[in-house]
C-alpha cells in the first residue's frame, strides 16, 4: 500500500524540475568534494609545490599554479572542503538556536515572547557586519570563528520566521487537539508544531548555506578568515594583487567554484520553496 | 419559439497533472431556458463547479482542457470564443457568484469601488455614475446605509453583507445569466436564508436565468424551476423541481433528499445515500418505514441518570488591550454568565449563530481556554482549577471533536500515529502492538479500513477525516466528547453519516455530548435538549422536541424559519 | 495609532540598552588596543599608561557601560579615537556620498525587481519566466569582488566611461562616482529582489478575490496591475522600508573599492583601528534608525492594508 | 526589453566621466592611507607627514636631491651653533616669515613668526594632556622639559607660562634649547613633522577642530578637507621668497631637475590629493592620467616587467619610473622571552631554512635587497661587504643546527604562530615562510591581526614570533639599532625584547657620538655583532617604485618627502598634448 506523506509527495514534485534535480546534483557532488577533502583522500597535497610559480592553465593543471607554484585546482578543491564546512557549521550553529528561540517565543507568547523579540530586534538592529568582525576578532579568527560568528548572526532571520509560523500553527485545530487529548506543551511544539515548520527550516537553511558561503569570503577578503588554508574567499583575495601579474587564473577557478554552488543553492532554494511550502501548493 | 439562454451539449472537461488525466465532467449536458432558476446538485468533487468555471471560460489553463461539447449561450459557442469575446461576455452577459464571499472580494478595495469596476468596463460609465449605481445597487442587495458602506473594505462588513456586496457586483451589468456557486455554504443559517431570498427576489425582478449550484437539496428546493444531480461528473437526473422533490428516479437522488434532517420528523437515525446504492452505484431496495421514523426520545428518557455535569455562571472573557504600554483596558465577555447542567448518556445541543460564544463555551468547559469565573462540576469535581497535572488526568474522561476536519489534523502525522499518540500520552495499553490493535478496532468502527491506517490525513475526504477525529476522540474510552461544529463544514449527504455514526458510537460507549451547531435541524436531531446561545448568554433551552414546536424566543423563532424546507418552491413564489 | 508611535518609540529604549550592551562586550574583549594607535608605533610605556587613563578605560566595567548608555541617548559620542574628528561631524560628511550611491541604486533596482517579478509572474511557468529568474539568480551567484575588480577594469578603466573611483558633494557631480558602484549593487539585488517579489506576486495570483476579477470580465493586465499589485505591495512596503537603514549604513566593499567616502568606509576603519567611540556609534546610530523604519513600515502598512489597525 | 533599455539610460546618464581642465597648474597627487588630520605633533607616519608639510614646516628640512640626506636650514636662518658640549643649541629664525592669514589672528591676517612660537610647539610636544605620537622623540632629553610633563600630567591644565630651563628665548627670534644629555640626532628632530611650527593663536582659537584648520607658515594652504575623499590646497600667497635650490646631486643636472633652479616656489598653484586606499583604484587612476604620481606598493609588477622595465604601453605615454631602495629592513622577530628562541642555534636554524632569494622573487620581483643586519643601506653603520653566514639558504645547516639545539627534525618544537597585519601580501609571505620552515620540521602558522590588535599583542608581549617592517625615523642608524636595544623592549620598540648586554653597552657609548666615521664604524660594530646572534630572521631592505606622469617635473624619491611637493612641477604643454593618449 502506497502511503503519501507531505515530504514525500513535496520531494516527488521536487524531483519532476530538472533544475532542482540538476543543482541537487551540483550540491550532492560538492559535499562528496568537500568530504573526500576533509578524509585526505583528494586535495591532501594542495600544498606541494607541482610546478613553477604562477603558472598558466594547461592540461596538467587545469586551473595553473599560484604564487608558489601550487596546484590552484587543489587549492579550489580545499576551498570546497572550506565553504561547505562554513555553509554547514553556520546552519548547525544558526538552526537550532533559531528554532528554538523562534519556537519558544511564538508558542508560548507573553514575557518570554517579548524577550525573545527584544534579543533578535536587538541583534538584527546592530549591523551584521559589525558583529561578524568583532566575534571573529574576539575568538581569534580562524575557521571556528568564521562558524561562530556567521552562526550567531544568521540565527535572527529564522527566529523570526519560525515565531510568526508558530505563532499561526498554535491556534490551528490540530494542535487545541493536541491539549484535548492530554498533550502538554513539549508535545505540542515539538511533536506537532515544529514538523510542520520544518519546510522553513529547509529552505532557509539552504539560502543560508549560500548566504554563509557568501559571508566567508567576504570576511576572508578583510583577512578575517580561514587562516592557513586555501578558502576561495584568501583566493579572490590573493587575485587582487596577482591579477596585476596577468594571474587571472586563481580569481576566475574559485570564482567559478564559488558561482556554481552559489547558484545551485539558490535555485535548489526556490525549488524547495516551490514544492515544501503549503501555500504555494498545486501551482 | 425560444432557444434556451444557455445550453450546455455533451460536455466534458478533462484535468492534465502529473499524475495522470482525471475526468471532471462528463458529458454533460443540460439548459438553461430564458428568466428559469436551475439547481445543479451534487457532493464535493461532482464535478459542479467545474461546469460552472467552464461556463465563465475561468477554467486554470493548461491543466484543465475540454475534448468536447459545446457551451451554446445565445446560440453562441462560448468555447469558440477568444479572450477578449470571453471577457466582454463575464461580468456582463454572465456573472457569478462565489462560494466563500471572505475571501472572493479583493481586502484592499472599497467595497463600492469593487462594484464600480465592472460598470465602468462594460457598460463604459463615468467613475461618478458607476459610483452612483455602484450605491444604487447596493442598497437593492439590502445593505444598510448603502453611500457610507460603499466607502466601506471587505473587512468592515459581516459575512452575510459581503455576499451581498458580490451579488451586487453580479448583477451590476444586469447579467442574462447569474451563476451562484454555492452562495449561501459558508453562511449562518439565518444569513443563509435572507441571501436565498435576496437572490430570488433579483432572479425574478431582472428576469435572469440562474444557475444555483449547492450540495443541499434542500436550499435548492426554495428557488429552483429544475434541478440537474451530478454524481461522479455525470448527471444523473435531470428534471422540474417539484418532480425531483416527489419522484427521484435516481437513488443516489433519493438518498440526497432523505439524509437531511428535519424539524418535523425525529428518526432514530438519518438515512444515507448509501442506504439507497452501493458505491458502484447499484440501487439497493429499500423498505423506507423500517428505518425512518423512530421516536428516540421516549427510550432515552427511561434511562435515568445522574448529573455528569454542571456548569454555573460560567464567565470567560478576552482583554481587550490599549494604552501605550498594552495593558488591558476592558473585557470581552465571549461566555456571559452561563449555567447548566447534563445528564449522563444525554445530549446537550447549543445553537447560535458565529460569534454567539458557543465555541468558547466549549473550550471552557473543557478548559483548553482558561474561564475567568464560574465553576465547572464534572462528575461531582469542581475542575474549575485543578492543577495541569490532574487536568491531563481528565482529558482521558473529557474530549472535543473540531469543526474543520482539514485543520484538526496534524497533516504531518499518519492516522495510526495520530490515534495512538493519546494512548502514549496517557500510558494507556502495555505496547506498541497492543496501541495500535485499539486503534485498529476503533478505526473498523467509526467506519474506515485498517488498511489506510499508515495514510496521511490529506489522502482522504473531508467525511473519512471527520471520523478519525471521532476516532481520535474516542480512543481513551472517554465519557464526555464536546462536538464543536462537527458537521458544519461537510456536504449534506456525509453529515448524515456522521450523525448517524455518532449516534451508535454514543449507544455504544453511552457517551455524554455537548453538540455544538449552527443549524437547529441538525441540533434537534441529535440532542436531547437545546440551549440557544446568543451574545455570549443561553437565552432558552428545553427538551429538544419543546423548542421545535414552541419556542418562547424571538430570536429562536427566527433560527427556527431559516431552515431550508427541502421542498419544491412553494412559499417564495407566493412572497414576490 | 498615536500610542502606538509612542509605544514604539519607547521600544527603542530596551533596544539601545541592549545594543550598547553587546557593542560594550564585544569590544571590550577584542584584542585591539586603542592606546596603540592613538600613540603610533613609538609609544612610551608611560604614555600608554596615561592614555588608558584619559580614556576612561581604566573605569569599571560598569562605569564604562553607563557612558556608552549615556551617549546612546544624548546621542553625544564625542570624537573619534583614529581620526580625530567629531563623530557627528563624521557621520554627517559620510552620510551623504552613502546616501548618493544607494538611494539612486536602491529605488532603480526596487522598481526594475519589481517590474521583472510582474513580467515574470505574468509569464509565470513559462520560458520566460525560467530565463530571466535565472539571469537573475545566476546575477546574484556572483561575488562581490570578481563585479568590483572586473567592472572596475573594464567598464571604468577600459572604456572610460565612468570614473574610476572618488566621489564629489552635490548634483550631478556625483553621479560618474556612485553610476558603476550603483550597477553593481543593482546587480547584485536584483536577484534577492525579484524573487521576493515574484513569490509574493504570486501569493497572491492564486486568491479567490482574482478569480472574482477575472469573473467580472477584467483583463489578465488589469487584474495584474491593479488587484494583485495592490495587494502584493503590502508585504512588498514592508521588506523595501526595513531595507533603508542599511542604505543609510553605506555599502562597505563598493564604497572601498570606488574611494566614495561614506559611512560604510567609515565603519570598517573603525572596525580595523579598534576606534570604539566610532564603533559605538554606528551600532547605536543604526539601531535608532532601524527602529524608527520599522516602525514606518508598520504605519505604511496600515496604509497599504485597510484590514490592519495599529493598536 | 525594459530592463535592457533602463539599464542603457543609467548607462548613457552617467557615461559622462569629467573632463580636464590644462590652464591651471594643478598637481594631483594619491595618498594611499587616509590621514587623520593637521595636527603636526600627531602625525607619526610619512603619509600625514606628506599632508602636514605642505602647510606647516619645521625649522629645517632635508635637501631635496642631495644624498645622502644633509639638513638645510628652512624656518632657522642657518643651522645652529652648538655648544661644546653638545648640549645647548642656538637657533635663529628667518625673518619675514608669516603664518597664513587666518582668522584666528587678530585682523585676520597672518602674523610673522617669533621665536615663542618655536617653543611653544615643542612644548605641546610633551603636552601629557595633549599625548602627542611624537613625545618619545624627546623624551628624556630637553633639560627639564619631562619634570615639566610630570607635573602636569595628573593636574586639569598644562601651564604653558611656566619657565622650563631647557627652552629658552633669547629674543623674537632667537631661540635657545638645552638638552639633558648629548643627543646628537636632535637635529633631524626638529625636521620632522612632529616639531613642525605652530601658531599659539590657530590652537586656542579652533580648540579641538584645530586639526581640520591648519595655520602654518608653509608653502599652500588648505582649501577642503574631506577624509575619505580629497584634499585640496592653493598656493600660499603671503609665502616667504623661497627659491628654488641651484645644486643637487651628482647627475641631477642632467636629470633636468635643476630647470628651475631660481624659481620662487612653490611652482604650481593648487594640489589635489586623492585618498585611496584600493590599489586597484590607485593604479587605474594613474593610469587614466588622473594622478601625476604614484607609489607603488603591491601594484609595480603592472608596470614592470621581469627585467625591471616599465611596459612599454606605459613607456609610450611617457610615463616615467622611479626606484630607490628604502631606508627599510623587515625581519621576522623572535620574543626573546620564549624559552624555545632564548636558544641561538634555533634561530640560526630557522634563519637558514628561510630562503630570501626566492621570496624576493615572489615578492618583490627580486627587487629587494637581502638584509644582512639591522641597518639599512644609504645610513652610516652599513658596510656592503658584509654577510651574515646566516642569513643564506642552506638546510642542511639548518636541520644540523636543529639536530644539535635538542629537536631533530623538528620533534619537540612547538607549532609557531607569527602574527602579522591582515593585508594579502602579509599573509601570503607567511605563507611562504612556513613553506620553507616546513623543510626542516617545524610548523609555522599565520596570526592575522588589526594594527591595533598586534601591536597590543606585542606590546604586551603575548606573541611568539611577528613580523614587521621598520622605516627610517630619521637618516640615522640609531633610529634601526635601537630596535634591539634592551631598555626599549616591550611596549617599546624591541618587540623582540631582545637583551644583550655587550651590545647594549656600545649602544650607549654610540648613540652620544655625532655623526663621524668613528660613529659608522662603531655602528657597524654593533650591527655585525648583533646580526650573528639572530635577534630576528632578517628579511630585506626593499626598493621603493614610484611612476610619473611625463608632465610631472622635479621629482626625486625621497624618504623624508614631507616638503618635497613645493618643488614640484606641471608642464602643461605636455600634459595637453600627451591628454590625448590618455
Amino acid at each position: 500500500m502506497k502511503n503519501h506523506s507531505l515530504w514525500r509527495d513535496a520531494f516527488g514534485r521536487l524531483f519532476q524540475d530538472k533544475w532542482a534535480v540538476a543543482s541537487f546534483i551540483i550540491v550532492i557532488a560538492y559535499s562528496l568534494v568537500a568530504i573526500l577533502s576533509a578524509m585526505g583522500l583528494i586535495a591532501y597535497d594542495w600544498a606541494r609545490e607541482v610546478g613553477g610559480s604562477n603558472l598558466p592553465p594547461s592540461a596538467e593543471h587545469y586551473f595553473g599554479t599560484d604564487i608558489f607554484g601550487r596546484d590552484v585546482l587543489s587549492k579550489v578543491i580545499r576551498g570546497t572542503q572550506i565553504a561547505m564546512s562554513v555553509g554547514l557549521a553556520t546552519s548547525l550553529i544558526a538552526i537550532p538556536i533559531g528554532v528554538i528561540l523562534g519556537a519558544f517565543a511564538g508558542y508560548f507568547g507573553g514575557w518570554v515572547d517579548d524577550l525573545i523579540t527584544w534579543l533578535y530586534t536587538t541583534f538584527s538592529s546592530i549591523p551584521n557586519i559589525m558583529l561578524l568582525i568583532s566575534i571573529t576578532m574576539i575568538l581569534g579568527k580562524g575557521l571556528f570563528a568564521v562558524y561562530v560568528a556567521l552562526g550567531a548572526t544568521s540565527w535572527v532571520n529564522l527566529c523570526r520566521l519560525i515565531r510568526g509560523e508558530v505563532m499561526k500553527h498554535k491556534e490551528r485545530e490540530y494542535v487545541q487537539a493536541a491539549g484535548a487529548i492530554g498533550g502538554g506543551h513539549f508535545r505540542k511544539l515539538f511533536k506537532h508544531i515544529l514538523p510542520n515548520v520544518t519546510h522553513i527550516i529547509i529552505i532557509n537553511t539552504s539560502l543560508q548555506f549560500q548566504i554563509a558561503i557568501k559571508s566567508e569570503v567576504i570576511l576572508s577578503y578583510l583577512g578575517l578568515g580561514v587562516q592557513g588554508e586555501p578558502s576561495w574567499g584568501t583566493m579572490i583575495d590573493d587575485a587582487k594583487l596577482e591579477l596585476s601579474r596577468g594571474v587571472w587564473w586563481q580569481l576566475a577557478g574559485a570564482t567559478l567554484a564559488m558561482f556554481v554552488i552559489v547558484l545551485a543553492f539558490n535555485l535548489l532554494g526556490d525549488a524547495l520553496r516551490d514544492s515544501l511550502d503549503p501555500k504555494l501548493k498545486g501551482k | 419559439m425560444t432557444s434556451p439562454l444557455l445550453s450546455v451539449k455533451n460536455l466534458v472537461v478533462e484535468f492534465h497533472t502529473s499524475e495522470g488525466i482525471t475526468r471532471a465532467v462528463n458529458n454533460v449536458s443540460f439548459d438553461i431556458p430564458q428568466g428559469k432558476t436551475i439547481g445543479i446538485v451534487g457532493e464535493s468533487g461532482s464535478g459542479k463547479s467545474v461546469t460552472s468555471l467552464a461556463v465563465m471560460g475561468l477554467l486554470q489553463k493548461p491543466a484543465a482542457r475540454i475534448p468536447q461539447g459545446e457551451i451554446l449561450f445565445n446560440n453562441q459557442d462560448l468555447l469558440k470564443f477568444n479572450d477578449d469575446q470571453l471577457r466582454a461576455v463575464r461580468g456582463n452577459q454572465i456573472s457569478m457568484i462565489f462560494q466563500e464571499p471572505m475571501t472572493s472580494l479583493n481586502p484592499v478595495f472599497k467595497v463600492g469601488d469593487q462594484i464600480a469596476e465592472s460598470l465602468r468596463i462594460h457598460k463604459k460609465m463615468t467613475s461618478k455614475q458607476a459610483w452612483a449605481r455602484a450605491v444604487e445597487l447596493m442598497n437593492q442587495v439590502g445593505i444598510p446605509k448603502p453611500a457610507e458602506s460603499a466607502h466601506k473594505y471587505p473587512h468592515e462588513l459581516s459575512g452575510g453583507q459581503k455576499q451581498r456586496v458580490m451579488i451586487a457586483m453580479a448583477i451590476s451589468c444586469d447579467p442574462k445569466l447569474l451563476i451562484a456557486d454555492e452562495p449561501t455554504t459558508a453562511l449562518d443559517v439565518t444569513i443563509q436564508k435572507q441571501v436565498l431570498d435576496l437572490l430570488f427576489k433579483l432572479q425574478q425582478e431582472y428576469k435572469m436565468s440562474m444557475m444555483f449550484i449547492t450540495h443541499d437539496l434542500g436550499v435548492i428546493g426554495d428557488i429552483a424551476d429544475d434541478v440537474v444531480v451530478m454524481y461522479r461528473s455525470n448527471v444523473v437526473e435531470k428534471n422540474k423541481a417539484k418532480e425531483v422533490f416527489t419522484t427521484a428516479s435516481h437513488p443516489y437522488t433519493k438518498g440526497l433528499l432523505a439524509c437531511r434532517p428535519k424539524l418535523g420528523a425525529n428518526p432514530r437515525r438519518l438515512l444515507t445515500v448509501s442506504d439507497f446504492m452501493t458505491e458502484e452505484g447499484v440501487e439497493i431496495p429499500i423498505d423506507i418505514a423500517k428505518i425512518q421514523v423512530f421516536d428516540k426520545q421516549e427510550e432515552q428518557d427511561a434511562k435515568k441518570s445522574e448529573i455528569l455535569l454542571e456548569v454555573k455562571n460560567l464567565v470567560t472573557q478576552f482583554p481587550i488591550k490599549g494604552g501605550i504600554f498594552g495593558k488591558t483596558v476592558d473585557h470581552f465577555k465571549a461566555v456571559n454568565d452561563v449555567s447548566f447542567t447534563l445528564k449522563k448518556g444525554q445530549t446537550l445541543g447549543l445553537v447560535g449563530e458565529s460569534g454567539c460564544g458557543k465555541t468558547t463555551l466549549g473550550r471552557s468547559i473543557l478548559r483548553l481556554i482558561e474561564p475567568a469565573s464560574g465553576q465547572i462540576i464534572y462528575n461531582g469535581q469542581d475542575i474549575t482549577n485543578v492543577r495541569a497535572e490532574e487536568l491531563r488526568l481528565l482529558r482521558r474522561k473529557m474530549q472535543i471533536i473540531f469543526q474543520d476536519p482539514y485543520s484538526s489534523l496534524n497533516p504531518r502525522m499518519t492516522v495510526s500515529e495520530i490515534l495512538t499518540e493519546p494512548l502514549n500520552i496517557h500510558n494507556v495499553g502495555g505496547s506498541k502492538n497492543e496501541r495500535l490493535d485499539m486503534a485498529k478496532a476503533l478505526v473498523e468502527k467509526v467506519g474506515l479500513k485498517t488498511q489506510q491506517m499508515n495514510r496521511y490525513p490529506h489522502e482522504f475526504s473531508g467525511g473519512q477525516r471527520q471520523r478519525i477525529c471521532i476516532a481520535r476522540a474516542l480512543m481513551l474510552r472517554p465519557e464526555f466528547v464536546i462536538c464543536d461544529e462537527s458537521v458544519s463544514a461537510l456536504d449534506v449527504s456525509i453529515q448524515a453519516q456522521v450523525l448517524n455514526l455518532l449516534l451508535d458510537l454514543q449507544q455504544e460507549f453511552g457517551l455524554t455530548y455537548i453538540f455544538i451547531s449552527h443549524d437547529l435541524s441538525v441540533v434537534n436531531f441529535i440532542a436531547d435538549e437545546v440551549g440557544v446561545m446568543y451574545a455570549g448568554k443561553i437565552i432558552e433551552m428545553d427538551k429538544a422536541s419543546r423548542i421545535y414546536k414552541n419556542p418562547k424566543e424571538e430570536y429562536t423563532r427566527t433560527l427556527l424559519k431559516a431552515i431550508p424546507k427541502g421542498d419544491a418552491k412553494t412559499e417564495l413564489a407566493s412572497l414576490v | 495609532m498615536t500610542k502606538y508611535i509612542i509605544r514604539r518609540l519607547l521600544y527603542m529604549i530596551p533596544v539601545l540598552m541592549g545594543v550598547s550592551l553587546i557593542i560594550f562586550i564585544l569590544f571590550n574583549l577584542v584584542a585591539g588596543d586603542p592606546s596603540a594607535v592613538l600613540l603610533g608605533k613609538n609609544a612610551t610605556a608611560r604614555q600608554m599608561l596615561e592614555m588608558k587613563e584619559q580614556l576612561g578605560l581604566n573605569k569599571s566595567h560598569f562605569a564604562q557601560y553607563v557612558d556608552i548608555l549615556k551617549s546612546a541617548f544624548t546621542f553625544d559620542f564625542g570624537r573619534s579615537w583614529a581620526t580625530k574628528q567629531q563623530i557627528t561631524y563624521m557621520i554627517k560628511q559620510g552620510a551623504y556620498p552613502s546616501l548618493c550611491l544607494t538611494i539612486p541604486a536602491f529605488i532603480i533596482s526596487t522598481i526594475l525587481s519589481l517590474i521583472i517579478a510582474l513580467v515574470v509572474a505574468f509569464y509565470r511557468g513559462k520560458g520566460i519566466d525560467l530565463f530571466i529568474r535565472f539571469v537573475c539568480i545566476a546575477g546574484m551567484s556572483i561575488s562581490a569582488l570578481a563585479y568590483i575588480l572586473g567592472f572596475q577594469y573594464f567598464f571604468a578603466f577600459k572604456l572610460g566611461w565612468f570614473e574610476i573611483s572618488g566621489f564629489e558633494y552635490g548634483f550631478p557631480n556625483f553621479v560618474p562616482y556612485v553610476a558603476l558602484p550603483g550597477i553593481i549593487w543593482i546587480l547584485l539585488s536584483l536577484g534577492p529582489d525579484v524573487r521576493f517579489f515574484r513569490t509574493i506576486i504570486l501569493d497572491e495570483v492564486y486568491q479567490d478575490y482574482v478569480r472574482t476579477a477575472r469573473a467580472k470580465g477584467l483583463s489578465e493586465m488589469t487584474i495584474l496591475l491593479k488587484h494583485v499589485l495592490r495587494n502584493a505591495m503590502i508585504p512588498i512596503i514592508t521588506y523595501v522600508v526595513i531595507q533603508i537603514p542599511y542604505l543609510i549604513l553605506g555599502a562597505l566593499l563598493l564604497e572601498s573599492f570606488f574611494g566614495i567616502p561614506g559611512l560604510g568606509g567609515i565603519t570598517l576603519n573603525a572596525l580595523n583601528s579598534s576606534d570604539f567611540p566610532v564603533i559605538k556609534a554606528m551600532a547605536i546610530l543604526s539601531s535608532v534608525i532601524y527602529i524608527i523604519f520599522s516602525l514606518i513600515s508598520d504605519i505604511l502598512y496600515t496604509v497599504a492594508d485597510p484590514r490592519v489597525k495599529l493598536k | 526589453m525594459k530592463f535592457l533599455s533602463i539599464l542603457l539610460c543609467a548607462l548613457i546618464f552617467s557615461g559622462c566621466s569629467k573632463e580636464r581642465n590644462f590652464d591651471e597648474r594643478e598637481l594631483h597627487l594619491i595618498s594611499l592611507e587616509k590621514f587623520a588630520g593637521f595636527d603636526p605633533i600627531q602625525v607619526s607616519d610619512r603619509y600625514s607627514g606628506n599632508e602636514t608639510g605642505k602647510v606647516y614646516e619645521g625649522l629645517f628640512e632635508f635637501h631635496p636631491f642631495k644624498r645622502p640626506y644633509i639638513l638645510v636650514p628652512n624656518l632657522a636662518e642657518s643651522l645652529p651653533t652648538v655648544s661644546a658640549d653638545g648640549l645647548v643649541y642656538t637657533f635663529k629664525l628667518k625673518k619675514g616669515v608669516v603664518f597664513h592669514d587666518s582668522p584666528c589672528f587678530k585682523d585676520g591676517k597672518g602674523r610673522e613668526l617669533r621665536a615663542d612660537d618655536v617653543l611653544y610647539s615643542i612644548r605641546r610636544l610633551a603636552d601629557p594632556k595633549l599625548q602627542a605620537k611624537g613625545w618619545w622623540l624627546i623624551d628624556d632629553k630637553i633639560s627639564g622639559l619631562n619634570e615639566w610633563r610630570t607635573k602636569y600630567a595628573s593636574l586639569d591644565h598644562s601651564n604653558y607660562e611656566e619657565a622650563i630651563d631647557g627652552l629658552k628665548k633669547i629674543d623674537e627670534l632667537t631661540v635657545q634649547i638645552t638638552l639633558k644629555k648629548p643627543f646628537p640626532q636632535f637635529l633631524y628632530a626638529l625636521a620632522m613633522p612632529y616639531t613642525f611650527i605652530v601658531p599659539k593663536e590657530a590652537v586656542d582659537h579652533f580648540g579641538k577642530e584645530f586639526l581640520n584648520h591648519p595655520v602654518g607658515t608653509g608653502p599652500f594652504i588648505l582649501e577642503k578637507f574631506e577624509q575619505s575623499n580629497e584634499i585640496v590646497y592653493h598656493k600660499n600667497p603671503t609665502f616667504r621668497e623661497k627659491f628654488y635650490p641651484t645644486e643637487g646631486a651628482e647627475g641631477d643636472d642632467k636629470l633636468g631637475l635643476l630647470a628651475d633652479a631660481g624659481k620662487r616656489l612653490p611652482l604650481v598653484d593648487k594640489i589635489t590629493v586623492h585618498i585611496m586606499p584600493e590599489s586597484q583604484t590607485q593604479w587605474l587612476s594613474f593610469q587614466k592620467g588622473k594622478a601625476d604620481l604614484l607609489e607603488l606598493k603591491s601594484m609595480y609588477e603592472r608596470a614592470v616587467d621581469k627585467s625591471k622595465e616599465l611596459h612599454q604601453e606605459l613607456k609610450s605615454k611617457g610615463i616615467r619610473l622611479f626606484m630607490d631602495p628604502m631606508l627599510d629592513v623587515t625581519f621576522y622577530a623572535f620574543n626573546h622571552e620564549n624559552p624555545f628562541f632564548k636558544n641561538r642555534k634555533v634561530r640560526q636554524a630557522i634563519s637558514l631554512a628561510y630562503n630570501r632569494a626566492e621570496n624576493n622573487k615572489l615578492f618583490y620581483n627580486n627587487s629587494a635587497l637581502e638584509a644582512q643586519g639591522v641597518i639599512p643601506p644609504g645610513l652610516g653603520g652599513y658596510r656592503k661587504e658584509f654577510k651574515n653566514p646566516y642569513t643564506k639558504f642552506d638546510i642542511d645547516q639548518a636541520k644540523r643546527l636543529l639536530r644539535e639545539a635538542g629537536y631533530p627534525d623538528g620533534k619537540g618544537f612547538p607549532e609557531i604562530t607569527i602574527e602579522t597585519r591582515s593585508e594579502t601580501s602579509a599573509r601570503q609571505s607567511i605563507e611562504y615562510f612556513a613553506k620553507c620552515m616546513e623543510k626542516i620540521g617545524i610548523v609555522v602558522k599565520a596570526g592575522i591581526n588589526t594594527w591595533p590588535e598586534l601591536v597590543k599583542k606585542v606590546s604586551t608581549k603575548q606573541h611568539q614570533m611577528y613580523t614587521m617592517a621598520w622605516g627610517a625615523d630619521y637618516p640615522d642608524a640609531e633610529n634601526f639599532l635601537g630596535l634591539v636595544y634592551c631598555p626599549n623592549q616591550s611596549p617599546g620598540s624591541n618587540g623582540a625584547n631582545y637583551c644583550n648586554p655587550d651590545f647594549d653597552a656600545l649602544f650607549k657609548q654610540a648613540t652620544i657620538l655625532q655623526d663621524s666615521p668613528e660613529r659608522s664604524a662603531f655602528y657597524e660594530k654593533m650591527n655585525e655583532m648583533v646580526s650573528l646572534d639572530v635577534p630576528w630572521v632578517f628579511g630585506f631592505h626593499r626598493t621603493e617604485f614610484y611612476v610619473a606622469q611625463a608632465w610631472l617635473k622635479n621629482f626625486k624619491q625621497m624618504e623624508f618627502n614631507h616638503t618635497q611637493f613645493q618643488y614640484l612641477g606641471v608642464d602643461l604643454e605636455v600634459k595637453k598634448e600627451l591628454s590625448k593618449k590618455f
